[in-house]
């Protein structure tokens, strides 16, 4: 009989683990909160570099693990240390006893609401990353009307203090420009603005995104942190930066404003790891047991993390994560 | 010591400053920023690089006595950081050594002192109205030249105890509260700042011709309009 | 604008704020210009709301207005602070109550400082034995005085005589809040509703029957900037901010401003004047200016005691269009009399600003 | 009117809704690669005459798209090109430079 192991949560790291885990002659066990596979991926529209669809994607990955056991609308309930391995009691009453867990609990969106500088969820034409995703995906929000301006913010969340999170979420600078383009491509007349600190566009072809933004698609690109909006009469917002690179405030009216909320720990993960005390790191993610040389393990024996559980992830370092879990959990039962 | 150790020993500069990003918030909303030429986020930067020679230029410049102290970076700023804080510590150090009668702005802290602790030592209050001169109060309106014109009857009218005894509005503080009030001025150092500040202004004043009567009135009212930007 | 968004941002914001036994300190700004505000705290709270406001004629002012223009050390204004604790403690009482926005501002900011750096409490506590030979307790509690109104706001709905809605249409009055920045923009969880969405005077407006309208400016400062205005030769700053705050308020038409700072009345007040006066323009209606209350001023109207009582005679910007609109009754020949209807002579009227 | 002693202060807040970008618009149309300009402030880095005369092309760029008026700092320039042997995303900037004196000399 082929060993369980436990897989928590259901987005793309538990899938790609699920489908390795399959392949090396283990049996997955899929624990998943919602009632559908692919976490925060399979509500985008298109991935960057080279804008692929996200549900194709979601889809893709899905069909590779047939053979996995998933277990949606389900819950850990508790997670206990046994003598050699752990046992997992689940929501839905099934107690599963197995040598290894995998925490794929990914991340929260952080809530827009708490930068109430910013209006979200008080003024009309305010919304974010996710909201404007799903309106590329499904055409359907009212704050979306032929829009003859728009701004996006970056750093929503992240890299501020007072929003009690430090840490820079990684894909927000290239998934402004992806979405200022596929904005600009559906508006032409649009004026569209990017409000950033700075342009951290480290991966493959992130560089030329800004560019092609730049370049083809006329987006302009301020440098300055948003630091309020106000609604104005007409029911657009006005916003209010510092063009930092003249040292001058500066404002402009816009139809529409999208905010990039930043990625925050999960607070699923938190409860998790509660349950086995299992360390928090100072960034509020859970704590691999090396942050350079051993991201997929924690400081517990048997229990593995993939994905932005640990911290801000992109989908293909993810992806990868999730193969090296996958490896480390075969090693270390192989063991 | 040095300008930047001397900064740090101030509690308003250790609660002000952690660490900048430039992000531009404060300035922003900074209402200084918008009418004056001023920017909040670069007088930080300047400092946080710890240059002396930059720093006691800042304290001879106009720059830092544009901001309002309204504190409304305060709330901005994602790295808890308080830039009015950090002005209020730059200007303390620009009077303790005299560099504040380098600039037109600075000059300003002359009449500043004349007035308020004038008015805190001798009535107990900030603002009072034997001090509240029309001729440089125009602002005020007809309305409140004819309250200063009837001072004791419109505020008896409306219920105050003006220069009366016991509580109530603009009571008269008594003499022993406003002793107290100068020991505390002895004892934590506003006596030696207003002392100070008197000094330099003098000598300032000789500098430029006139006595410290004239120098008084001419800080007062001299906008050279360097304020903003042509 | 999604009210709902700012209810749930009000309700993370309710501070606690006790229900009795108070020391009252004053407002040098206030004493000045509204003295009529605070002469009817008191009244309202102690004869209205039947509450201990205490108040002791030994305090003085917290030094707040010196500090902010950079003239006294930050011992200095600390030592201050501390011996109105001193006064406090020895008078017996614990919840402190302010009027002063610059104060309430001080006093938190002196309290965090302390907080921080125990070192420096404890050199403000020597300050304080070698110059006045007094100690203190630290307040448990520290409200503005507009925290208390807003507690009792309801109390006060229950016993008015008038409602904020204008008596031949039935509609409700528009007005919109201005916040003192010192009030929530430096510590915002001591302010009702945090530093974006205040609601200590929104909540009054709408108890009272008024509704509250926002502008993209409501947050900006109302440009006091201490010696941006102490100094003439600065005032160009002060002025053009209020003004800023006005040109972004004007589509809205407000019928009135209210405003729970020491100086933001005056400046929202007086600069409309100047406004007038040197552009020609008024914001209000029939070249009238848009009036500016005091949170107490407008507790007393519609508690219904006589406007002029109250001190609305000093205001610059009239306030009888608004009054007509509620329909509050005076005589405006009372206007500028004194005590016994002694003749104190009257204002000259502004040229291009309709005053009465 | 009154002379109350002082005037109100201007402000220098950068509108966007109100700046005019026509004159950008014309040099990209003829030299498109200003719109690449990241402001890495290479150029200004590089510049000869910048430490004398305060010429930076950088803000020259910066202030075509803010609607502000160039000339007096384009003036600054000694066409000496070592601007565009640093720029890292290869605009020609001394051409560019001749451009944008050629479109205001129109």
């Amino acid at each position: 009989m082929k060993e369980t192991v436990v897989i928590i949560g259901g987005g793309i790291a538990a899938i790609e683990a699920a489908r390795q885990l399959l392949s090396l002659g283990y049996s997955p066990l899929i624990v998943e909160r919602s009632n559908s596979l692919g976490g925060h991926v399979a509500q985008w529209h298109r991935l960057f570099p080279d804008m692929t669809p996200a549900q194709d994607l979601v889809r893709q990955m899905i069909s590779s693990i047939s053979q996995a056991e998933i277990c949606l609308g389900t819950e850990v309930a508790s997670l206990n240390r046994l003598k050699d391995g752990y046992s997992v009691v689940l929501s839905n009453g099934r107690n599963v006893v197995c040598r290894a867990v995998l925490i794929a609990t990914g991340f929260d969106l952080f809530d827009a609401r708490k930068k109430e500088e910013y209006g979200y969820g008080i003024y009309n034409q305010v919304m974010t990353n996710r909201d404007l995703e799903q309106w590329f995906n499904t055409g359907n929000d009212p704050r979306v009307r032929n829009p003859k301006s728009i701004g996006f913010v970056h750093c929503v969340g992240s890299r501020d203090l007072k929003a009690g999170n430090s840490q820079c979420s990684k894909v927000c600078c290239v998934t402004a420009i992806k979405q200022a383009i596929e904005m600009k491509e559906r508006f032409p007349a649009a004026q569209i603005y990017c409000f950033y600190m700075d342009l951290r566009l480290f991966g493959k072809k992130y560089e030329d995104f800004y560019i092609n933004a730049q370049k083809d698609f006329d987006i302009h690109f301020i440098r300055g942190r948003v630091s309020q909006v106000d609604e104005t009469i007409d029911g657009g917002v006005v916003v209010k930066a510092e063009d930092t690179l003249s040292g001058k405030p500066l404002k402009v009216s816009l139809d529409l404003l999208v905010l990039m909320s930043g990625m925050v720990c999960n607070a699923g993960s938190a409860s998790i790891a509660g349950m086995i005390r299992a360390d928090v790191d100072t960034d509020g993610f859970l704590r691999s047991k090396d942050n350079v040389y051993n991201i997929v393990e924690s400081n517990r024996p048997g229990i593995f993390f993939a994905g932005a559980c640990t911290g801000t992830k992109t989908v293909p370092e993810t992806i990868s994560e999730a193969r090296s879990a996958a490896l480390s959990i075969h090693n270390y039962l192989k063991g | 010591m040095n300008l930047y150790e001397e900064l740090c020993k101030d509690y308003r500069f250790r609660e002000g400053l952690h660490t900048c990003i430039n992000c531009g918030t404060c300035t922003a909303i900074c209402p200084a920023a918008e009418f004056y030429r001023y920017d909040p986020r670069r007088i930080v930067d300047i400092v946080q690089r710890k240059n002396e020679d930059e720093i006691e230029a800042l304290l001879k410049s106009d720059t830092i006595w544009y901001c309002g102290e309204c504190m409304s970076c305060s709330t901005r700023c994602p790295r808890t950081n308080t830039p009015g804080l950090v002005i209020m510590a730059l200007r303390a150090m620009s009077i303790r050594h005299g560099f504040f009668t380098a600039s037109e702005k600075g000059r300003q802290v002359y009449p500043l002192t004349k007035l308020l602790t004038g008015n805190i030592l001798n009535y107990g209050y900030c603002v009072y109205p034997e001090t509240f001169k029309w001729e440089d109060h125009q602002e005020s309106g007809p309305v409140f030249k004819w309250h200063l014109e009837h001072l004791k009857d419109d505020f008896e009218r409306i219920g105050a105890n003006y220069q009366g005894t016991g509580p109530g509005v603009l009571r008269r503080i008594p003499q022993e509260d406003r002793d107290e009030l100068k020991a505390i001025f002895d004892e934590t150092g506003a006596t030696d700042q207003i002392n100070l500040v008197e000094r330099c202004s003098k000598a300032k004043a000789e500098e430029m011709g006139m006595t410290l009567e004239e120098y008084g009135k001419y800080t007062f009212e001299y906008n050279s309009g360097n304020d903003f930007d042509k | 604008m999604i009210y709902q968004g700012k209810q749930k941002i009000w309700a993370d914001y309710q501070k606690e704020i006790p229900d009795d036994h108070w020391y009252y300190v004053r407002s040098c700004i206030r004493q000045n210009f509204f003295p009529g505000s605070e002469k009817m705290f008191t009244k309202i709270t102690r004869d209205d709301l039947g509450l201990d406001m205490h108040e002791n004629a030994h305090h003085t002012t917290c030094g707040g207005i010196a500090y902010h223009c950079d003239t006294i050390p930050q011992e200095t204004v600390m030592t201050i602070v501390a011996r109105q604790f001193a006064l406090m403690t020895e008078a017996g009482y614990e919840n402190y109550c302010c009027s002063c926005i610059t104060s309430f501002g001080n006093y938190i900011e002196t309290l965090e400082s302390w907080h921080e750096f125990p070192e420096l409490e404890a050199r403000i506590r020597e300050h304080l034995w070698k110059s006045c030979k007094r100690e203190f307790n630290k307040p448990k509690y520290i409200a503005h005085t507009s925290d208390v109104i807003y507690k009792h706001r309801n109390e006060i709905a229950e016993k008015a005589k008038f409602r904020l809605v204008d008596k031949n249409t039935g509609e409700p009055l528009r007005g919109v809040e201005h916040i003192g920045c010192h009030y929530n923009k430096m510590f915002p969880s001591k302010g009702v509703g945090g530093a974006e969405y205040p609601y200590v005077l929104c909540g009054m407006i709408e108890s009272w029957g008024g509704q509250v309208i926002d502008y993209p400016e409501r947050r900006h400062c109302c440009g006091y900037g201490f010696r941006q205005y102490h100094i003439k030769a600065n005032r160009g700053y002060s002025f053009a901010n209020t003004h800023k705050k006005f040109e972004s308020m004007e589509p809205y038409h407000p019928d009135f401003i209210l405003t729970n700072c020491p100086g933001c009345p005056y400046f929202l007040d007086r600069w409309q004047y100047v406004t007038a006066e040197t552009e020609g323009k008024t914001y209000g209606r029939n070249g009238c200016g848009i009036p500016v209350f005091t949170y107490e001023e407008l507790a007393s109207l519609v508690l219904g005691y006589d406007p002029w009582d109250i001190g609305l005679q000093m205001h610059q910007v009239a306030v009888e269009p608004f009054l007509d609109r509620i329909g509050i009754e005076y005589d405006p020949g009372a206007k500028y009399l004194g005590v016994n209807k002694k003749d104190l002579g009257r204002p000259s009227l502004p040229e291009h600003m309709v005053c009465f | 009117m009154i002379d109350f002693g002082f005037k109100k202060a201007k402000s220098s807040t950068v509108n966007l809704d109100e700046v005019d970008m026509r004159l950008y618009y014309a040099v990209a149309e003829i030299e498109p690669d200003i719109k690449r300009c990241m402001e890495c402030g290479s150029c200004t880095a590089a510049c000869t005459s910048g430490p004398f005369n305060g010429m930076s092309l950088r803000q020259v760029i910066h202030g075509l798209q803010r609607g502000t008026d160039v000339r007096p700092m384009i003036s600054g320039c000694m066409l000496c090109g070592k601007c565009s042997m640093v720029c890292p995303r290869g605009i020609n900037t001394r051409h560019l430079l001749l451009t944008i004196s050629r479109i205001y000399s129109k």
